[in-house]
């Protein structure tokens, strides 16, 4: 077997490991899902007026997504942890690139997921419309920002896991790495969304830097996350 | 004078901190390498 | 005779607790060795030296004839460890912990089954969630798991912990088999009554040295 | 035991003389002799200490940056690639802070206010928190090899991300904002008395720095010394213990 189909053989078996986790616990479901959905809410009584909200709508789904991110990612890797699984990996030989390309694509998933239901908050609760155009950029902007999130999440997660003071330690390491996909995606979503009076087309650029930084991570993750989970 | 305050303000805090890094880095040095060995401190 | 690990003077640090203070140990193939000693003696750490997850300070070692410290990621695939936890994922089914370990190696869904047969964790068993499971029941578990890993050495810490005696007997002659199918197997048990039986030879960890 | 005492030498004792002069020198330059800018006043003197610590501070994080890749591609991996890259990191980390309180007090003469939101002053915020953060899994703790491979990855990780963050940044002010702050230093006109004091501040505080990271990687060399002695001692009390 070529060391290339058995590092996609052993992503889909990490990725299909993660997501069938989430289908058998629900935690996704059952607590990060209405932590974001009630943060959107939250941020509605904080900002009340009608105008402002539509006005940054786009903002304050990204700032729900990368909250959420954080639960989601240390949840991520305390299943790996709770009995020594992520360990049993490293023990087997099982290469880290496929467990980063695994775990970023289940967390891509999962995140995606999470996306659709704030930005279908957003419209509820904030008054949002979009044309057709705006419909597809924002379905674009969500794939590429999931991308990149999904896999510098991974890998500063892998970093965080096994040492003491994770909970503090991953939110300093990875908010700052994130500004670019916080500033793109939110951008992008604002040109979707017309906001602001933006229109479809300035997303766009944006949404190139976003697939830059996705390429870059996925890229850099691939590389890094071995030497960083290892002892 | 608001200009003054703030010219001398930042020159101090900048000498004042570089200072305070120095003086601190020095004196850790000192304290460890009483109990150093020659070969602990292989630039001497 | 031919020796499938080799160490010599090997220190392995935890932090700044030197758990292995110049260890030598040779063990043979096809040997069914017993770690002895008390707990906190380091036979823990020299098991995960002997898997290749834990990096060595000083010393030199080889596992099946692969260097313990420059090529430590090549170790890991042919070994199989069993440390304190188990590595099962506790939101997985029984069959879905073991699959998910077949799929990281191509094992067939066949080789799956008599895995979980052997080791009596097929039936109804398969589908209950790891958390739900007694701590023998999970030990065999990730027994099973092993199994369909084909792991040349078996390293085992404490295996027999947590199993009633039919457990510890079906465990002695999973053991056997697979001794007898080519492995070598290296254990670490403070109950050395229960263990001496199976052993064919004892060695004694204490305080980072080897007898 | 040593006869000598601290991390000094002949000549690290001699630099330190150099850099304090030239520093005294830079004071009586930059806010005596030389001339108050035409737009700017008196306020153009923060200048000479601004620039300097910007400048040393990307110094700083350069070196950890190829001290941490000639670790991680040495053959036999030197702990002293590592420390000097954490000794690096630290300063820059210092520099920073000063370069970001100096230019705060600037802005707030020029603007008005001690922050705004302007593509530089934004990416170094994030430049100060990234190594912030090197600097936390520096001390996590583990072997020094761990420490060494653990931060070098991350320190490489960073040397990538900066430049992203900081293009990210500028395409929001520049797409997103008509109205940019104006860059303080383009209002500046620099006569030949000004130029010098500002060189004269970039050249000290490079010798500084050289200074402080010699140093500073002793100290970090004797500490890593001091608990491999400990480690020595548990080493053979263990094995004494065993003997027994």
């Amino acid at each position: 077997m070529t060391n290339t189909s058995l590092r996609r053989r052993i992503t889909f078996a990490v990725a299909r490991k993660d997501l069938r986790i989430e289908w058998n616990s629900r935690v996704l479901v059952n607590q990060v899902a209405p932590f974001a959905a009630i943060v959107m809410v939250l941020f509605a009584f904080a900002l009340d007026n009608d105008g402002i909200l539509q006005r940054v709508a786009p903002g304050l789904v990204w700032l729900a997504t990368l909250f959420s991110m954080l639960v989601v990612i240390q949840r991520s890797f305390s299943v790996e942890s709770a009995d020594g699984a992520l360990d049993a990996l490293r023990v087997a030989g099982v290469d880290p690139t496929a467990i980063f390309l695994g775990k970023s694509i289940a967390l891509m998933v999962q995140l995606f997921a999470l996306e659709a239901l704030l930005v279908g908050t957003a419209f509820v609760l904030y008054n949002i419309t979009m044309s057709p155009a705006g419909l597809v950029e924002a379905f674009v902007t969500m794939l590429t920002a999931t991308a990149g999130l999904a896999c510098v999440g991974t890998l500063y997660g892998g970093l965080a896991a096994g040492v003491r003071g994770r909970e503090t330690l991953l939110p300093l390491l990875l908010l700052p790495v994130v500004a670019p996909v916080l500033i793109g995606a939110t951008r992008a979503m604002e040109a979707a969304f017309g906001s602001g009076g933006a229109q479809v087309s300035e997303g766009w650029p944006w949404i190139g830097l976003l697939t830059v930084f996705a390429v870059l991570f996925i890229a850099l993750g691939s590389v890094a996350f071995g030497p960083l989970v290892d002892e | 004078m608001e200009h003054a305050t703030f010219v001398i303000g930042s020159w101090v805090l900048t000498a004042g901190s570089l200072i305070a890094y120095a003086v601190w880095i020095i004196r850790r040095g000192r304290a460890l390498s009483k109990h150093a060995t020659n070969e602990e401190m292989p630039w001497t | 005779m031919e020796p499938v690990i080799e160490l010599k003077g090997v220190v392995a640090v935890l932090g700044s607790f030197p758990a292995l203070a110049g260890i030598d140990l040779t063990v043979q193939r096809g040997e069914i060795l017993l770690l002895q000693g008390p707990n906190g003696a380091g036979k823990t750490s020299l098991l995960r030296v002997c898997a290749g997850l834990l990096p060595i300070e000083r010393g030199e070692g080889r596992v099946l004839g692969i260097d313990v410290t420059s090529q430590r990621e090549l170790i890991r695939a042919r070994v199989g460890l069993l440390g304190h936890s188990n590595g099962l994922y506790l939101d997985l089914t029984v069959e879905q912990n073991i699959m998910f370990w077949a799929a990281t190696v191509g094992a067939s869904d066949a080789e799956v089954a008599s895995a979980m047969k052997r080791m009596n964790v097929d039936g109804r068993l398969a589908k209950v969630k790891a958390s739900q499971l007694s701590a023998g029941q999970r030990r065999r578990t990730a027994l099973a798991s092993l199994i369909v890993r084909r792991a040349e050495i078996w390293l085992l810490d404490e295996p027999h912990a947590g199993l009633d005696a039919s457990g510890r007997d079906e465990l002695d002659g999973l053991l056997r088999d697979a001794v007898a199918a080519g492995a070598t197997v290296v254990l670490a048990s403070h109950e050395s009554e229960r263990a001496n039986g199976l052993a064919t030879r004892v060695v004694t960890v204490d305080g980072g040295g080897a007898r | 035991m040593s006869t000598h005492s601290g991390t000094g030498t002949k000549a690290t004792r001699g630099l330190g003389i150099i850099v304090l002069l030239m520093l005294i020198a830079l004071a009586f330059f930059g806010l005596v002799f030389s001339a108050e800018d035409v737009v700017q006043g008196s306020t153009v003197r923060i200048m000479y200490v601004h620039v300097p610590a910007i400048w040393v501070a990307y110094l700083a994080f350069g070196l950890t940056a190829v001290c941490s890749a000639v670790y991680l591609s040495g053959k036999n991996r030197s702990l002293a690639w590592d420390r000097v890259a954490g000794a690096s990191g630290e300063i820059g980390v210092l520099f920073v802070a000063v370069s970001l309180v100096t230019g705060s007090l600037w802005g707030r003469l020029t603007w008005g206010t001690y922050w705004v939101w302007d593509a530089r002053l934004t990416s170094t915020a994030f430049l100060f928190i990234t190594y912030i953060g090197y600097l936390a899994v520096r001390r996590l703790g583990g072997t020094h090899r761990q420490r060494a491979r653990r931060s070098s990855v991350l320190a490489l990780l960073a040397i990538v991300e900066i430049p992203l963050v900081h293009f990210s940044v500028n395409m929001w002010r520049s797409l997103h904002q008509s109205a940019s702050v104006a860059d303080p230093n383009a209002k500046v006109q620099l006569d030949g008395l000004m130029l010098f004091s500002l060189f004269l501040g970039l050249f000290a505080f490079t010798l500084l720095f050289v200074w402080l990271v010699l140093h500073r990687q002793r100290t970090l060399q004797l500490e890593d010394a001091f608990a491999d002695r400990g480690l020595d001692a548990a080493i053979a009390a263990r094995r004494e213990e065993a003997v027994k």
